[in-house]
């Protein structure tokens, strides 16, 4: 291993997201290789110690994607993920983890590009957070 | 007993004195005391924003509101153009660091810009107990239909001025109906006079003000009221203009606000400075 | 005839200048005509407002700040009032008259622009509007020596009328903030 | 025992990921007792390959590392099954969409497809069998409006055999295309072809009509609804009303005319309308002298039938139903409040859309006669304004009304039909006819029809010598227009019909921001309401015309018939469940579950804990994280499940860890 | 004090219980005591050294009826409690009382020596003689209080709604803290968490952790941390119980003041009271009717993703 690679845990709901990155892989988009991605049935599952669990366990980051607002499958689990992940990232400061490493967001079963666009850039905003600042 | 700091703006001072004259008398009546700005300056008016990157439209009246400071409960603005530049002049120093900054270096010192701004209707609604003006209403105004004209400036931007309902305002209403009026639905009451453009494109103005006297004719009223000096002038003064060009034969009396009341309150036309309007064929019942 | 794209890239700073000073969303208007409607200028404008916002949708800009119409506005505020999309119409009109100040576009409309000027001289100069000078120099000015003239008797039957109103004590401040104007604006 | 089967799916994945590597890396983790890579897992030699290993090696887990689990979860499930294990006790690790498709280096491909599979063999130690489950499901649905959209559902409903129990709270079914003139683009008759319809309803075994009655309350779940009907007091006994309308005409008391959209009036006790279903006559007490302290009891002394019961009490029916339908429909927008520019209300001569169809209806105030309001006169000149209260983010209504366009003009058509010398102008925004025949008929109520269409909206109505002028734009001229009209017609949007929200709560479902019901799913679900046994027909659930609205009540209807057909239902088991002794009662739970699928329990103890109603439940988690003592779980993504995937994901540490936390 | 024992006993005729406090014999501070008759009642004392949040009780006499003696700080937390429907309003009586603010034993003990009595006259604090000025003393809550009214009470004693004045606490380990980096900020809690116990005390005092026996602090499933006393799994089972109190912390300070190892619990609490509020203007124990801000959401106004 010459370079250590930067692993990135992704929770995925499974109607939104996980379909998204489904569709990436079907349209053979590279994407790094750092992300191991873990199916959800909703962002609204998600809960923040899942996050930090993972951290604790060694993840150099962590992305939680859900639907769109209003097209979640459940109505509103992508709104109670919001305020609890808003909260979860505001509060990784205090906790000694840079909030770069953290992030959410959402991407639909069709938006493959844009899965393979957010992998990628969120890598490299993890690959680059400081933990001395 | 309230004191307000009173800017009274060029109009008044000039073209409008008798604005001036009713809105004293009525004041005194209910024991409204009415403290001079002192040493105002024009609140800049329509010009004031449209030159120089319109900041000039705030440092103006910024200067007023300064020298209102907090010695009184509040600063009151008949006209209605200055009082709606002095709540834009406020609302913009309130959320623009930089402005403040360079307004407080024009003066000289740390801009108090806070004071609460009130139009005529504001202060009148604020001080006036309409059963009060009831029992003291002489009764010349029963009988009379008024049309309420309000005209843009006082209820426009309504986030900036946050007075009225902006497409139908009514605060006119309890006191003349206090005062013994008629107030008819009145569908051009927010409709613009024609602004300042009287002097360069007077066309503007004759139309504008042509289809609200129309109007106003086709709801049956006797007569005007409204609290801003330019509408007043640009549907009195220019009346005539109005007849020669359309052919018309306007004889539409229009009064200030406070004119209206004194005139309920028993004070006579000539106190009032009514004989001195152009269209000044008193309305039948008065 | 419109070009596109060359059109929108020609436009695109100076409506993204007006889009930034007025806080307004000009793609948001859908042409309905509302703010044309009952604008009382409007017969006298080049364009009429709606036609403004479209001209400046599809890049039109400059035609937008060396327009009649955006002199002529009164700044009523009609339109922005009944915009369905609650476009603040006439403060997107405001700004684009400043910034065509700022590009230099003065050609239009200059007997208004000249009284627009020769008021704030005069306050500049009083501290306070002296509406009997302005008329007579503004007059003097556009050749039309008659005009409103018959208003004059109308006004002076007025009691306390002053002729000449008083200036105010401390024109040095006021002349200080028309400095910082200057220093600040791009006048 | 696990069995791990890794699938080169040809070469598709084989080409990235060293399948042969990664099956001997999980041969060497805990509980693995079988590793296989074979070509394709999912053909039927694959399949076969798995159930002999799960019956030879007597495997109860299976990890499956293959394509996405969206692609073939379901054909694996039931390879289990067939092999005789729960099909629940399958894992699935997406190698090919996730992994080999999107990497080029193969040996971060083969790295990435070991920790994958290292993930999915520690979550699998933690499955436990699940089974679907089946409750009994009551063989009858609920339809709540009696407008096109319930009547179109209910007879649908009926039709299959399946009882039905229909809910209308006004006196008469037919809802508003009982109250329409001419229907576009064919202009025929709109109660010529409803009135069948309305009286195949009363007259059906399978239908239970009840109107005057509205939804009280909604408990149970999916298959097992139980529901309040009130019915309103009408002073009128249902059973012996003839609809002789005696009592209306010699009623003394005038109430205003709902029918007619208010234009006319009507009796405190009165018919709906000629053609009402049933034809019962119905009182109001707020405009009945009787109830306002008179001593009138004419009705009920004229009445041949003694039909007339002045202390007719309230009632509250209670239903099981299996399935509920909402058809609530609509009403036009009340604009008066927010267009002061087009006069409140004040001029009587600028009406509603909904009255000028009154106006054109034989049936209405003026038999059809078109008479303005004011004084009676034959208006010349006609003025439709478009898209009031619709695409107008300044009264808070966004949307577009999507019939406006074709209602007006088919009017403008009309108007010119009743009065062959008026003229009609229509102000439009775009002119949106996207049915079949809308535009053919839009242009030609323009060429035939001589209407004007005129692109721009009005600014201003106001009265000038009897006459309303009305300021627009012609925007596409680009100048200003005035017009003098004898009557002006407001194209008003649609609005959810009243207490549509509070109707949404009770069924708990959900209301866009325009107040109408949401479906489950815009493209695929568009008559499922998210709460399941919930439909939702016509224009509850957005603006519909009269063809839209009739076929989706039918899809409604077919998704009812679908569900109760079998008389039992079957839940997924992948849904929320309490560890009673873990539960707290703090019910949490319950205050974040979109679905109402958590309902209070109490212990033999008294203790209240909270418990899921399997079929009610959908399986979205929420209730999971909101639980702080971890008592409520959902099957299949539990937190012991997602925390082993974690933890094993990541564990390797050599050449990765960079971030020490904790 | 006379005041106190009259409200209480007039309380007693209609509940089962009165929660308060009386003078300790043992420790420093007073003890709280559970008054049911009227006799036992005239023990009850409030001072500065009353320092308890006698709330915690609350849940577990759930079906009694209770009074209780609150200061504004407790007050909030009987306000969320019923807020979250754990206890019903109509079954607690809360005697309010105008606080003094309370002390920090462990300054006074420092002051004094280790687990001396203290007791509290006239804004001096006093033991065996010497003397020491209350204010120096005070819990850092009482600092800049914002609850001095307590927001719900059906009886109050004396005049509520005067903070108490007292210099803001010196920011100490705040500022140490606010200046570090994230890997310091790491390196910080490990420090702390090794010194963790596992006595689970900070859960035992908070008012709010009602789950108590089946608390998954310390529950083996369904694994959030194991139950080994190592700083790395302490720490995740300390953030086990921060998470659940999100939007819940009432800012009562009880977990920091019980920590027997001194862990400052309250900088995450505090930090993470303050980014509640800062999303969604909210503070838990405001009132009796609140919504916790994670029970619910707002489709249109909760759109921080966007922003970035």
């Amino acid at each position: 291993m010459t370079e250590p690679t930067t692993r990135i845990i992704g929770f995925l709901c499974n109607w939104c997201s996980y379909a998204g990155a489904d569709m990436a892989g079907m349209s053979r988009m590279r994407q790094p290789a750092g992300v191991r991605i873990i199916r959800v049935p909703c962002s609204g599952r998600v809960d923040p110690l899942l996050v930090l669990r993972a951290f604790q366990e060694g993840a150099d980051g962590v992305l939680v994607s859900g639907c769109h607002p209003g097209d979640c499958h459940y109505g509103s689990g992508n709104y109670f993920a919001r305020r609890r992940l808003e909260l979860l990232k505001r509060m990784l400061p205090a906790l000694g983890i840079n909030p770069e490493r953290f992030h959410y967001t959402r991407v639909s079963a069709t938006e493959g590009a844009r899965w393979a666009e957010v992998v990628s850039a969120i890598t490299e905003r993890v690959k680059n957070a400081n933990d001395n600042d | 007993m309230s004191v307000y700091s009173y800017f009274p703006g060029c109009s008044l001072k000039s073209g409008a004195t008798e604005y001036d004259r009713s809105f004293r008398l009525v004041a005194d009546c209910f024991g409204i005391g009415l403290d001079e700005l002192e040493d105002w300056n024009c609140c800049g008016a329509s010009p004031a924003p449209h030159h120089w990157g319109g900041d000039l439209g705030i440092l103006l009246p910024a200067r007023n509101l300064h020298i209102a400071g907090a010695s009184h409960d509040g600063i009151v603005a008949p006209c209605a153009g200055c009082f709606n530049r002095l709540k834009y002049a406020q609302h913009e120093l309130s959320r623009n660091d930089d402005l403040r900054r360079r307004t407080g270096q024009a003066l000289g010192q740390p801009v108090h810009y806070q004071t609460d701004v009130l139009n005529l209707v504001q202060l009148l609604n604020r001080e006036i107990d309409p059963e009060d003006l009831a029992r003291r209403a002489r009764g010349r105004l029963s009988g009379m239909t008024l049309g309420t004209y309000y005209g843009c400036v006082l209820v426009r931007p309504p986030q900036i001025v946050r007075y009225d309902d902006p497409a139908n305002p009514v605060k006119m209403e309890p006191l003349l109906k206090a005062a013994g009026a008629t107030i008819p639905y009145f569908p051009f009451k927010t409709e613009c006079c024609g602004s300042y453009m009287g002097l360069a494109r007077k066309e503007i103005v004759l139309r504008a003000s042509r289809r609200i006297i129309e109007v106003a004719l086709e709801c049956g009223v006797d007569a005007l009221v409204t609290v801003c000096p330019l509408c007043y002038q640009n549907l009195d003064l220019r009346q005539r203009q109005i007849n020669d060009v359309y052919g018309t034969d306007y004889h539409l009396p229009v009064l200030y606000l406070t004119q209206a009341l004194g005139l309920a309150l028993g004070f006579s036309p000539e106190e009032l400075g009514i004989e001195a309007h152009a269209v000044n064929r008193p309305p039948s019942a008065l | 005839m419109i070009r596109f794209p060359e059109s929108m890239s020609a436009g695109a700073a100076l409506l993204a200048e007006i889009e930034r000073r007025s806080g307004q969303q000009v793609s948001a208007c859908y042409q309905c005509g509302r703010c044309t409607s009952t604008c009382v200028a409007a017969f006298a404008f080049d364009y009429p407002p709606h036609t403004l916002m479209r001209l400046l949708q599809v890049g039109m800009v400059r035609e937008v700040l060396a327009s009649r119409a955006a002199q002529l506005c009164l700044d009523c505020m009609t339109c922005s009032t009944r915009c369905p999309m609650e476009i603040d119409v006439a403060g997107v009109i405001e700004t684009a008259k400043l910034v065509a100040d700022e590009a230099g576009l003065k050609d239009t409309e200059r007997d208004l622009r000249l009284l627009r000027r020769a008021f704030l001289s005069n306050v500049r100069r009083h501290g306070r509007l002296h509406e009997a000078s302005l008329l007579i120099w503004f007059n003097f000015r556009t050749h039309n020596f008659m005009n409103d003239i018959k208003l004059v008797p109308l006004v002076l039957r007025k009691k306390n009328f002053h002729i000449f109103p008083p200036r105010i004590k401390n024109r040095r401040q006021m002349l200080r903030i028309f400095q910082e104007i200057n220093r600040g604006g791009k006048g | 025992m696990i069995g791990f089967f890794i699938c080169q799916c040809g070469t598709n994945i084989s080409a990235t990921v060293d399948t042969g590597k990664v099956a001997a890396a999980a041969a060497a983790m805990r509980g693995v007792a079988v590793a296989e890579s074979i070509q394709y897992t999912c053909s039927d030699p694959g399949q076969a390959t798995i159930a002999e290993a799960i019956r030879g090696k007597r495997l109860d887990r299976v990890v499956i590392a293959a394509c996405s689990p969206r692609m073939h979860e379901a054909t694996f499930r039931r390879a289990l099954e067939r092999a005789g294990l729960n099909p629940f006790m399958l894992e699935m690790v997406n190698i090919r969409e996730q992994c080999s498709w999107i990497h080029s280096d193969a040996s971060e491909a083969t790295r990435k497809a070991t920790d994958l599979a290292r993930k999915a063999v520690a979550r699998v130690r933690h499955h436990t069998p699940l089974l679907a489950r089946k409750t009994a499901a009551v063989r009858r649905a609920l339809v709540i409006g009696g407008g096109i959209a319930g009547i179109q559902a209910a007879l649908d409903i009926a039709a299959a055999g399946i009882p039905v129990t229909m809910v209308e709270r006004s006196p008469s079914i037919g809802g508003n295309m009982a109250r329409l003139d001419k229907t576009f683009p064919t202009l025929d008759c709109s109660s010529c072809i409803l009135a069948p319809l309305m009286v195949e309803v009363k007259q059906h075994e399978n239908i239970e009509l009840l109107v005057n009655s509205e939804v009280d309350d909604v408990h149970g779940y999916a298959g097992n609804f139980e529901v309040d009907i009130r019915r309103k007091s009408t002073c009128v006994d249902e059973e012996k009303c003839t609809g002789c309308m005696i009592c209306q005409d010699k009623c003394p008391a005038r109430a205003p005319d709902d029918f007619n959209a208010g234009l006319g009036s009507s009796k405190a006790i009165s018919i709906a309308f000629p053609q009402a279903v049933p034809l019962i006559a119905s009182l109001r007490k707020e405009h009945c002298r009787r109830f306002n302290g008179n001593k009138c009891r004419l009705c009920q002394k004229l009445c041949p039938a003694g039909a007339i019961d002045y202390g007719q009490e309230e009632a509250v029916l209670r239903r099981s139903f299996g399935a509920i339908v909402a058809a609530t429909g609509y009403d036009h927008y009340d604009w008066k409040a927010s267009y002061p520019t087009y006069g409140m209300g004040m001029y009587p001569d600028v009406v509603t859309s909904l009255q000028y169809e009154r106006l054109l209806s034989a049936s209405g105030p003026t038999g059809g006669r078109i008479r303005r309001p004011s004084d009676g006169a034959e208006p010349r000149q006609v003025v439709f304004v478009s898209c009031v209260g619709s695409r107008d983010e300044s009264v808070g209504r966004p949307q577009c009304c999507s019939v406006g366009c074709m209602y007006t003009a088919k009017q403008a058509v009309l108007t010119r039909e009743h009065i062959p010398d008026s003229q009609a102008y229509v102000f439009y925004m775009d002119m949106r006819a996207g049915g079949k025949d809308y535009e053919e008929f839009a242009r030609r109520a323009q060429t035939r029809y001589g209407t004007l269409f005129i692109r721009g909206r009005v600014g201003k109505i106001f009265p000038r010598r009897g006459k309303l002028v009305v300021m627009g734009t012609d925007t596409l001229a680009g100048d200003q227009v005035e017009i003098e009209a004898d009557l002006v017609v407001l194209a008003t949007g649609l609005d959810a019909s009243a207490g549509a929200g509070e109707l949404a709560r009770k069924l708990n479902i959900a209301c866009d921001r325009n107040g109408f019901m949401t479906e489950e799913h815009p493209k695929l679900r568009p008559v499922e309401a998210a709460s399941a046994g919930v439909f939702l027909a016509g224009a509850c659930q957005g603006p519909k015309d009269i063809p839209a609205t009739v076929a989706h009540a039918g899809a409604a209807a077919a998704k009812v018939i679908g569900m109760l057909a079998r008389g039992e239902l079957e839940a997924s088991p992948m849904v929320a469940a309490v560890t009673e002794s873990r539960c707290a009662g703090c019910f949490k739970c319950r205050g974040v579950c979109p679905f109402g699928a958590v309902e209070k329990a109490r212990l033999p103890d008294g203790r209240p804990v909270a418990r899921v109603i399997g079929s009610v439940c959908r399986g979205c988690g929420i209730c999971n994280v909101a639980c702080p003592p971890g008592a409520i779980s959902l099957n299949g993504f539990t937190d012991k499940e997602l925390i082993a995937e974690i933890v094993e994901v990541l564990k390797p540490d050599v050449g990765y860890r960079t971030l020490d936390f904790g | 004090m006379e005041d106190l024992i009259s409200a209480i006993k007039k309380v007693l005729e209609q509940v089962d219980v009165v929660l308060g406090w009386a003078r300790s014999e043992a420790a420093g501070v007073a003890a709280p005591a559970f008054f049911h008759t009227p006799a036992e009642a005239e023990g009850a004392i409030f001072d500065s050294t009353c320092v308890h949040n006698l709330a915690v009780h609350l849940p577990r006499l759930a079906d009694k009826k209770a009074g209780i003696v609150a200061k504004g700080c407790d007050a909030r937390s009987i306000a969320q409690l019923i807020a979250e429907g754990i206890i019903k309003r109509e079954r607690v009586t809360v005697i309010g009382v105008a606080c003094p603010g309370v002390i920090d034993v462990k300054k006074a003990w420092r002051c004094f020596g280790f687990g001396k009595r203290v007791s509290d006259s006239g804004g001096q604090v006093a033991m065996e003689g010497k003397t020491v000025k209350r204010e120096e003393i005070l819990l850092r809550k009482c600092r800049g209080c914002r609850e001095a009214g307590p927001v719900i009470r059906d009886v109050t004693v004396g005049e509520v709604g005067k903070a108490p004045a007292a210099p803001a606490d010196p920011a100490g380990i705040r500022k140490r803290f606010a200046a570090m980096s994230f890997a310091e900020r790491r390196q910080f809690w490990q420090d702390q968490f090794s010194r963790c116990i596992r006595c689970y005390a900070c859960r035992e005092a908070c008012p709010l952790c009602f789950c108590r026996d089946v608390c998954t602090m310390q529950a083996h499933e369904p694994g959030w941390s194991g139950g080994a006393t190592n700083s790395s799994q302490s720490w995740m089972a300390q953030l086990v119980r921060i998470s659940h109190m999100a939007g819940r912390c009432t800012g009562c300070e009880e977990c920091e003041r019980a920590c027997p190892v001194g862990i400052p619990l309250m900088l995450l609490l505090e930090e993470q009271n303050a980014v509640v509020e800062e999303l969604f203007g909210y503070r838990a124990g405001s009132g009796t009717e609140a919504k916790t801000p994670f029970l619910t959401f707002d489709v249109n106004n909760d759109s921080w993703e966007q922003e970035r």
